[in-house]
C-alpha cells in the first residue's frame, strides 16, 4: 500500500536559489589569514609546528644531505646507499629487527589480549590495581628493563635458571649462544612491550557493549561464536593499532640491547637502531650512518601510514 | 581581549625561553672568579677517578688551584671524548684519556702538544714505551696517512697509569699438581686441561676471560704476534698469527666457565675470587685489586701475576698497553693552571707514589718496585717487567676503537659461543675490516 | 529588548549550503519559532545569530547594531542549548551565577539574582548541587536560570525541551512563553516539534533545506500554508495529499486522481489556470477537513481499515486504491474497520506540482 | 575469552534450568553452577598472580641483587633471599652522586613536561576548538601522528650534529628544548582526543554567558580535562624519566647526566659490582612504582587516550 504522502518537490523555494553562490574555494592559507579567529589559531598551532620542523623535518633534509656525503664532507652521490645493500653487518641488523618483530608483536598481542579478557571478566577482582601492576614495564625505562633482565639471565645471579635446575634440567647460559640469546631478548622485549598490547586491546574492548553479547546469547550463540563474531569486529581496528605500535616499539629498541648482550654474542644481536648507533659513535661513520637511518624511517612510515589510515578510519565512523 | 589574549602567549613563549636557558648551573667557577682557578677533569669513573680525587686537596695546598674531578660511565665514556672534540668543548681543561684513543683526540684538534708548548721532557724512571704510547705521530708502527707529515714525533700527554694487560693463575694449584708458571700458550692449554673439572663440586673451570670485550682478544693476538694492521695500514689480521690467535681462543673456550663468553670483567672476577677459575687475562688495576681484597676474595695470596703467555718457547711475552695519560685541552682557557697539574702529577715522584697509595695504578719504576705497595700490590713488579718487553699498542687509527668494537670483540665472542671456528671469524674478520677502512686516512 | 534583523544570511560549510539568503526581522519583544526538521539550518541560522558561527554572507543586526563581526560575548544574547551544557564542576548556584561573575557583578547583587531566579523557577532546592546530581528538569532550568539572570536583549533557544519527558515538555513551554512574556524580551527559539512552535510562537519561520519556507503566526502556518512542505509538516496528524490533476468536467472543474473528483471553486479555479497552466497539482486537505458518511452513496467512496482511538478523539485510516487517508472523528465514533465512507472535500489547499507552492 | 561471555551464558543457562528442571534438582545444578563459578574465579585469579609474578619479579630480583654481599652474590644457585645483606652498594651509588642525576632528571623531566604541555595545549586546542580549515587540521593532526612514530635515533644525530655546530651540547636546557619539541607531536595527538571528548556545548555556553575564548578555555575546558591533562603531564614526565637515546648524544658530563646513562654508567667494566648497578637500577623503578600505584586511574586514562580516546 503506498503512502503518497511525499509527493515532490518539497523544497518549493528553488525560486531564492539563483542568486546565491557557493563562496569560491580559496587557498586554505588565504582562508587561514582571512578571517582574525584563524590567525589566532594559527598563532596557537605554530610553536607545535615548529617543532614539527625540528624535529622531523630539519633531520629528514639533513639526513638526506649526510647520505649523499662522506665523512669528510665530498660529495659521493649515492655511494653510501649502494655500499649499505653489499654491508653483511647492516643486513644481518636488518633481519634481527625484523625476526624480532615477528616473534614479538604476535607474541605481545596474544598475552596482551589474553590478560584483557581475563581483567575485563567480573572474575578479576580489583581492576585498576590490576591494570596498574600489569602496566609498569610500560613505565620502565628499556635501560633498566634491561639492565634487570641481564641480572635475571645471568648465570650465577640469574633466577631464570633456577626453575630448570630445580627441575633437573640442565641450566641455559641465555646470552652466550645466538638462538639462546635471541629468545632470551625476545622475551625481555615481551615482558616490556606486551602492556601496551594488553592496555590498547584492554580500551578496544571497553568499547565493546555489554548488550551485544546478551543479544547474541539470546540469538542462541555460544560463547566462541559471540567471541568471534562480536569481539574480534569490534577491537579489530585496535588491534590493527596495537599491531603496528608494537612493531615500531620493538624496532626501535636498543636500551635493553645495550644492556642485555651489547648486541653479542658476536654480532647476532644487533638490531637497526644498535647498528646505526654504533656506526654513528663508535665506527665514527655518521653520514653512512645516515643511510641506515633511511631504510629505518622508511619501515617506520610503512607502519606509520597504515596506522593513520586506520586511525583515520575509526574517526570517521564515528 | 584577544589581544591581550596574543600577548600573554608571546609572554608565555618568552618566558619558556628564558626559563629555560635559566636553568642550568652558572657557568664554571673559574669564569665568575678569575683569581681563583679551577681547573676541571674529565675522567672515567672507577679507580682511575678515585686516586684523582684522593690528591686534589693536596695539591690545591701546594698551588692554590682547585680541581674538579668529573668521573664518566665507563661504556659511553669513548663516545663523550669524541663528543668533545667534535663540539670543540673547553668544558674540561683536562681529558684523563686511555691510550688507543690517541689517534681520535689528536685528529679532532683535543690535545695540546705539551714539547712544544711547555718543553715537556721524558723522566728516565719512567718506561720509554710509556712516552712512545702518548707520543704523535706515532714514533713507530703503521703512522694513519693523514700523520705521514714528517713531522718529529712528540708528546700530546703525560701518562699517569702505567698499565697494561697482564696474565693470571693460580699459583696454589700449579704447585699442587706440580706444573710451573706458563711460558707458552701450549702451556696454558696443557694445564687447562689438566684441571678443567665443570662437574666437580664445586666447579673448577681451566680458564677464565671477558668474553664480551675486544681488549682480550686484541691481548692474544699480540701475544701471537698477530695484528690488526702491518706497518702500512694493510690489514694483517687473517694472516697466519691472526688466525691462530682466534683458533687458539677457540681451544681455550672450551676450558670456560657455562656463559663465561658473555662474561664481562664482573662476573670474571667473581669467578676466580669464589674459586672457580684456574687463569686467565685481565688487568691488573679493577680486577687484580680485588683478587687481592681479603674481605670477599677466597684467593687472596694464592695468586701469580706474570706476563701474557709467549707464543713459543724463548719468545718475547708480548702483552698490551692500556696507559691512561693527561691530555690538556687544546680548548681550554686555563691551561697554563692544567700544566701545572700535569707536571706536579708525572713528574713528582711523591706524588706519584701517593696516587699509587690511592688505588692509581702506577707508571714509574721506583714506584712499581715501592716494597709498600707490593705489599698489597702483588703483581706490580710483574707489572713492570711486562712494561720492559715491550708492550704493544692498540693501532694508531680513528678507526680502531670502532673495529675493536663492532668487529673484533664480536668476532672473538662469536668464536666463544661457538657460533663460528676461529678460522671463519679471522677471514670474515679481515674482510670487515678492510671494508671498514676504505677511504679512511686517519 | 531589542530587534533582531537577519538580512541575507547565507552560511555555507565547505560546498554544502547550511542556511540559504534566509530574511528574518524579529520584532521586539517577541518570540519567534524556527521550524523545520534537522538539517534544516534553523539551528545554524540561530549559531549565526548568537556569534558562534560566522555567516558566510549577509547581515545580523541586533537592535540598530550590525554584531557580524563582534564576539559572542558583545552581543548580549543568551543561548540555551539542547544539552543544556551546564558547567559540570560547578554547583548550580555557580553556574547561573556564572555570567554575573564575568560582568563584575557585586556579590550581594549576584546572590540576591540567582536566588531570585531560582525562586522563579522552583530550583531553589538545587542551587547547592552539581548538575550532574539533578534531574533532567531540574537541569533544564538550570540552564534557563543561567540564560534568564542576566537580562539580556535576545534570548536564544536550541530546542531546550527535546530532552526531558513528555509530560514535563508541556509544562515547560507554556513555563517559557509565560517567562518571555513577563520579561518582554526578545526570543529566538528553534525546534522540530510544531506542537511547541504552534503553541508557543507569536510567529513562526518555517524553515527546509536552508529556506525560510513561509513565516506567519501559528495560525496562518496552519490554515494558509505556503507550500506543500509547510502543509506537510505542521500539524499533529499530517495533512493528507492526493496527487492528480485539474480538469474540466460539466463545465466545473474538479481535482481528477485515481481515486476521488473532487469539485474546486471558481476562484480558486481561476487563480490555479494562472499558476499552473498545466493542471497538475496535488490536492492537500486537513483530517479534520474530511467529511464523511456511512453510505455506499457518492463519488467519493472509501474503506477505513484501522481505528486509532486518541481517547479525545479517534483518527480513522481510511484506504482507496492505494491511497491513504487520515480522517478525524469523535471518540465515540461508531465507524469500525470495515465500513465504506462515503467522503466529501471541502476546505483543502492545492498544490503546485512543479514548484510545490500553494495555490491560492 | 571465555571469562568474556562467562557472565551472559551463564544468565542463559540458569534461565533454561529454571524453566525445565525440578526444585531439588534445581538447586543441585545451581550448587554445581556455584562451584564452577568459584573454580572459574580462581583460575583467573591465578593467571592474573602470574601475570602479576612474571611483571614484578625481575624488580624484585634486581633490588634483592643490590644488597647482597659478593660472596651472595657468586653463590650458586642464587639465593633467594640475602645472607648477610649489604648497603655497600647502595653507599657507593649515592657516592657517585647519584642524587644528582636523579635531580637532573627531575629538572629535565618537570620542566620538559610543562614545556610540552604549554605547546602543546593551545595547538590542540586551536585544532579541535577553532574555525581553522578541516583540511589544514587534517594535515597538522596526520603529520603530527607521523611524528609521534619517528624513531628517536633516526632524528638523534641530525640533532647533534646540529648541536654541536651551535655548542649547545651538554646543557640541560638543550635536553628540555630537545625533550619538549621530541614529545610535542604525542602529546598535541593525545591532547586532541580529549578536547574531542568535552562537548563543545559547554564551551560555547561560556562564551555565550559573556566570557572571552581564554576565559572559556581557563575556566571551563581545562578544569573539566584536568585528569586528563594530568594523567597526560604524567605519562609525558616518565617518557622523559627514561629517555635514553637522545641523553646518550647530549650528555657529557655530570652536570647534565639524567638517570638512564647514569645507570647504563653503573654496568660494570672495570667496576666489581652488580650490586652497584641493581641499586641504581632499583632507584630509577622506584618512582614508577609510585606512580603507578598512587595515580593508577588517572594512568590508565592517559596511557590509553592516545588511541583509544
Amino acid at each position: 500500500m503506498s503512502v503518497p504522502q511525499d509527493i515532490s518537490p518539497m523544497s518549493g523555494a528553488d525560486a531564492h536559489r539563483a542568486h546565491v553562490q557557493p563562496p569560491a574555494r580559496e587557498g586554505i592559507w588565504a582562508e587561514i589569514f582571512r578571517y582574525r579567529d584563524n590567525r589566532v589559531a594559527l598563532a596557537l598551532i605554530v610553536p607545535s609546528l615548529l617543532a614539527l620542523i625540528l624535529v622531523q623535518l630539519y633531520p629528514i633534509l639533513y639526513t638526506g644531505w649526510l647520505i649523499l656525503t662522506n665523512e669528510k664532507g665530498v660529495f659521493i652521490g649515492l655511494a653510501n646507499l649502494t655500499r649499505l645493500t653489499s654491508d653483511t653487518i647492516f643486513r644481518g641488523a636488518l633481519i634481527f629487527s625484523l625476526k624480532m618483530a615477528i616473534v614479538v608483536v604476535p607474541v605481545s598481542l596474544l598475552l596482551g589480549l589474553g590478560l584483557a579478557l581475563l581483567i575485563r571478566s567480573e572474575y578479576a577482582g580489583r581492576k585498576a590495581i590490576w591494570i596498574s601492576i600489569l602496566i609498569i614495564p610500560l613505565m620502565v625505562s628499556e635501560i633498566v628493563a634491561g639492565t634487570m633482565w641481564k641480572i635475571m639471565y645471568h648465570p650465577t645471579l640469574g633466577l631464570v635458571n633456577v626453575p630448570l635446575t630445580l627441575l633437573g634440567l640442565e641450566p641455559i647460559i641465555w646470552l652466550m649462544k645466538a638462538n639462546t640469546a635471541f629468545i632470551a631478548l625476545c622475551i625481555v622485549e615481551v615482558w616490556r612491550i606486551s602492556p601496551l598490547a594488553f592496555l590498547l586491546l584492554y580500551a578496544g574492548l571497553n568499547q565493546v557493549p555489554r548488550d551485544i553479547y546478551e543479544a547474541a546469547a539470546v540469538d542462541g550463540a555460544t560463547r566462541w561464536r559471540a567471541f568471534w563474531d562480536m569481539t574480534i569486529p569490534y577491537i579489530r581496528p585496535m588491534f590493527s593499532i596495537a599491531t603496528i605500535l608494537l612493531f615500531v616499539w620493538s624496532t626501535r629498541t636498543i636500551g635493553t640491547i645495550a644492556a642485555t648482550t651489547a648486541g653479542g654474542p658476536g654480532r647476532a644481536t644487533w638490531n637497526l637502531s644498535w647498528y646505526i648507533y654504533g656506526m654513528s659513535f663508535q665506527r665514527l661513520k655518521p653520514h653512512y650512518a645516515s643511510a641506515a637511518v633511511i631504510v629505518m624511517l622508511l619501515m617506520t612510515y610503512i607502519a606509520g601510514a597504515i596506522f593513520v589510515k586506520y586511525l583515520w578510519v575509526e574517526r570517521k565512523q564515528r | 581581549m584577544r589581544k591581550i589574549y596574543l600577548v600573554a602567549i608571546m609572554a608565555l613563549l618568552m618566558a619558556v625561553m628564558l626559563s629555560a636557558c635559566q636553568a642550568p648551573p652558572p657557568p664554571t667557577a673559574a669564569e665568575a672568579e678569575p683569581e681563583d682557578v679551577t681547573i676541571s677533569i674529565i675522567t672515567a669513573q672507577g679507580p682511575l677517578a678515585d686516586g684523582l680525587v684522593a690528591l686534589i686537596p693536596q695539591f690545591y695546598e701546594e698551588t692554590g688551584i682547585k680541581v674538579a674531578v668529573t668521573p664518566f660511565p665507563w661504556t659511553t665514556f669513548f663516545e663523550k671524548v669524541i663528543s668533545l672534540a667534535r663540539t670543540r668543548s673547553g668544558e674540561f681543561d683536562i681529558i684523563f684519556a686511555d691510550d688507543p684513543w690517541m689517534p681520535n683526540i689528536v685528529d679532532g684538534g683535543l690535545a695540546v702538544n705539551l714539547e712544544e708548548a711547555y718543553g715537556a721532557t721524558r723522566d728516565p724512571d719512567v718506561p720509554d714505551i710509556s712516552y712512545d704510547v702518548f707520543s704523535w705521530p706515532p714514533p713507530y708502527g703503521p703512522i694513519p696517512q693523514d700523520f705521514q707529515t714528517g713531522e718529529p714525533s712528540q708528546l700530546h700527554a703525560l701518562p699517569i697509569q702505567g698499565n697494561v694487560i697482564m696474565f693470571y693463575v693460580r699459583k696454589d694449584i700449579l704447585d699442587e699438581r706440580g706444573f710451573a708458571p706458563p711460558e707458552t700458550w701450549d702451556d696454558v692449554l696443557k694445564i687447562a686441561e689438566a684441571v678443567h673439572c665443570p662437574d666437580c663440586d664445586p666447579p673448577f673451570y681451566g680458564y677464565n676471560v671477558r668474553g664480551t670485550a675486544g681488549s682480550d682478544a686484541l691481548a692474544l693476538l699480540w701475544s701471537l704476534g698477530g695484528g690488526i694492521f702491518d706497518d702500512e695500514f694493510n690489514v694483517i689480521l687473517d694472516n697466519e698469527a691472526g688466525c691462530a690467535a682466534l683458533t687458539l681462543y677457540e681451544r681455550l673456550s672450551k676450558y670456560l666457565p657455562p656463559g663465561g663468553n658473555t662474561y664481562g670483567t664482573t662476573e670474571m672476577v667473581a669467578e676466580v675470587i669464589s674459586g672457580r677459575a684456574m687463569m686467565g687475562i685481565g688487568w691488573p688495576g679493577d680486577a687484580y685489586a680485588a683478587f687481592e681484597d681479603e674481605r670477599d676474595s677466597d684467593v687472596a695470596g694464592k695468586m701469580h701475576y706474570m706476563p701474557l703467555p709467549a707464543a713459543s718457547p724463548g719468545a718475547p711475552h708480548v702483552s698490551m698497553m692500556g696507559h691512561w695519560g693527561l691530555v690538556l685541552n687544546a680548548h681550554s682557557k686555563n691551561k697554563d693552571a692544567a700544566w701545572k697539574y700535569l707536571e706536579w702529577m708525572h713528574y713528582n715522584q711523591q706524588h706519584a707514589l701517593d696516587y699509587a697509595h690511592a688505588g692509581g695504578i702506577p707508571f714509574r719504576e721506583s714506584v712499581f718496585n715501592d716494597p709498600d705497595l707490593i705489599e698489597t700490590k702483588p703483581w706490580f713488579p710483574a707489572q713492570f717487567e711486562a712494561l720492559m718487553v715491550p708492550p704493544k699498542w692498540r693501532p694508531r687509527s680513528t678507526q680502531a676503537t670502532g673495529i675493536s668494537l663492532a668487529i673484533l670483540g664480536p668476532a672473538f665472542s662469536a668464536v666463544g659461543a661457538g657460533d663460528m671456528t676461529g678460522e671463519e671469524a679471522c677471514q670474515q674478520s679481515g674482510a670487515e675490516i678492510r671494508m671498514e677502512m676504505e677511504g679512511v686516512t686517519n | 529588548m531589542a530587534e533582531v534583523k537577519i538580512v541575507g544570511l547565507t552560511k555555507y560549510f565547505g560546498d554544502t549550503c547550511a542556511v540559504n539568503h534566509l530574511d528574518l526581522v524579529v520584532k521586539d519583544g517577541d518570540l519567534v519559532v524556527l521550524l523545520g526538521p534537522s538539517g534544516c539550518g534553523k539551528t545554524t541560522t540561530m549559531r549565526c545569530v548568537a556569534g558562534l558561527e560566522r555567516p558566510t554572507y549577509g547581515d545580523i543586526y541586533i537592535g540598530e547594531r550590525r554584531v557580524n563581526d563582534l564576539e559572542p560575548r558583545e552581543r548580549d544574547v543568551a543561548l540555551v542549548f539542547q544539552s543544556y551544557a551546564l558547567y559540570p564542576h560547578f554547583t548550580a548556584f555557580d553556574n547561573i551565577a556564572y555570567p554575573l561573575r564575568l560582568r563584575k557583578t557585586p556579590k550581594e547583587e549576584i546572590n540576591r539574582r540567582v536566588t531570585d531566579v531560582a525562586e522563579l523557577l522552583g530550583i531553589t532546592h538545587t542551587l547547592e548541587r552539581q548538575p550532574g546530581l539533578c534531574s533532567g528538569g531540574e537541569q533544564q532550568r538550570i540552564a534557563l536560570g543561567r540564560a534568564i539572570v542576566r537580562e539580556p536583549v535576545v534570548f536564544l533557544m536550541d530546542e531546550p525541551l527535546s530532552n526531558i519527558d513528555a509530560l514535563l515538555r508541556v509544562y515547560m513551554r507554556a513555563e517559557i512563553k509565560r517567562l518571555q512574556h513577563e520579561l518582554g524580551t526578545t526570543m529566538i527559539y528553534v525546534t522540530h516539534d510544531q506542537v511547541e512552535a504552534m503553541t508557543m510562537a507569536d510567529m513562526i519561520a518555517v524553515m527546509n533545506q536552508g529556506t525560510l519556507q513561509q513565516l506567519g503566526t501559528p495560525g496562518d502556518i496552519y490554515d494558509v500554508p505556503a507550500n506543500n512542505f509547510v502543509a506537510r509538516f505542521v500539524g499533529s496528524t499530517p495533512m493528507n495529499f492526493i496527487p492528480g490533476r485539474l480538469r474540466q468536467k460539466d463545465s466545473q472543474t474538479v481535482h481528477e486522481s485515481d481515486q476521488f473528483v473532487i469539485p474546486v471553486g471558481e476562484e480558486m479555479a481561476v487563480r490555479a489556470s494562472e499558476m499552473c497552466p498545466d493542471g497538475k497539482c496535488t490536492l492537500g486537505i486537513r483530517p479534520e477537513d474530511i467529511r464523511f458518511t456511512m453510505s455506499d452513496e457518492g463519488r467519493n467512496q472509501a474503506q477505513v481499515f484501522l481505528l486509532e482511538p486518541l481517547g479525545s478523539e479517534t483518527i480513522l485510516d481510511i484506504e482507496k486504491e492505494g491511497l491513504l487517508l487520515k480522517a478525524k472523528d469523535v471518540a465515540t465514533t461508531q465507524i469500525r474497520p470495515g465500513n465504506t465512507l462515503s467522503l466529501s472535500f471541502d476546505r483543502f489547499h492545492l498544490f503546485d506540482d512543479a514548484t510545490g507552492q500553494a495555490i491560492r | 575469552m571465555r571469562a568474556t561471555g562467562g557472565r551472559d551464558v551463564m544468565t542463559n543457562e540458569q534461565a533454561i534450568d529454571s524453566s525445565t528442571s525440578e526444585q531439588i534438582n534445581q538447586e543441585v545444578v545451581l550448587a554445581a553452577q556455584k562451584r564452577r563459578l568459584n573454580l572459574k574465579k580462581a583460575l583467573v585469579v591465578v593467571v592474573l598472580y602470574m601475570a602479576a609474578f612474571w611483571t614484578l619479579v625481575p624488580m624484585y630480583w634486581v633490588a634483592l641483587t643490590s644488597v647482597k654481599s659478593l660472596r651472595d652474590l657468586a653463590h650458586i644457585p642464587p639465593r633467594l633471599f640475602p645472607t648477610d645483606p649489604r648497603i655497600d652498594a647502595w653507599v657507593t651509588i649515592f657516592e657517585r652522586r647519584i642524587l644528582e642525576n636523579i635531580v637532573n632528571s627531575l629538572v629535565v623531566a618537570g620542566f620538559a613536561t610543562i614545556f610540552c604541555l604549554l605547546v602543546a595545549v593551545p595547538a590542540a586546542y586551536a585544532a579541535t576548538r577553532m574555525r581553522l580549515p578541516l583540511r589544514f587540521v587534517g594535515i597538522v593532526v596526520a603529520l603530527m601522528g607521523l611524528v609521534a612514530l619517528l624513531p628517536p635515533i633516526a632524528s638523534a644525530i641530525p640533532l647533534y650534529l646540529l648541536g654541536s655546530d651551535l655548542g649547545i651540547i651538554d646543557e640541560k636546557y638543550t635536553l628540555i628544548i630537545l625533550y619538549t619539541v621530541l614529545n610535542t607531536a604525542f602529546a598535541v595527538w593525545v591532547l586532541r582526543g580529549t578536547f574531542m571528548d568535552v562537548p563543545v556545548d559547554v564551551e560555547e555556553a561560556a562564551l555565550m554567558d559573556g566570557d572571552t575564548r581564554f576565559g572559556a578555555v581557563r575556566r571551563i575546558l581545562l578544569p573539566l580535562i584536568f585528569p586528563s591533562l594530568f594523567s597526560i603531564a604524567i605519562l609525558l614526565f616518565i617518557f622523559n624519566w627514561n629517555e635514553y637515546i637522545i641523553a646518550l648524544y647530549f650528555v657529557n658530563s655530570m652536570s647534565t647526566m639524567t638517570l638512564p646513562i647514569a645507570i647504563q654508567a653503573q654496568i660494570p667494566q672495570h667496576e666489581l659490582d652488580w650490586g652497584v648497578v641493581s641499586a641504581a637500577g632499583t632507584i630509577a623503578v622506584v618512582p614508577v612504582l609510585v606512580a603507578a600505584f598512587t595515580l593508577q586511574r588517572f594512568l590508565v586514562r592517559g596511557l590509553t587516550f592516545g588511541v583509544a580516546g
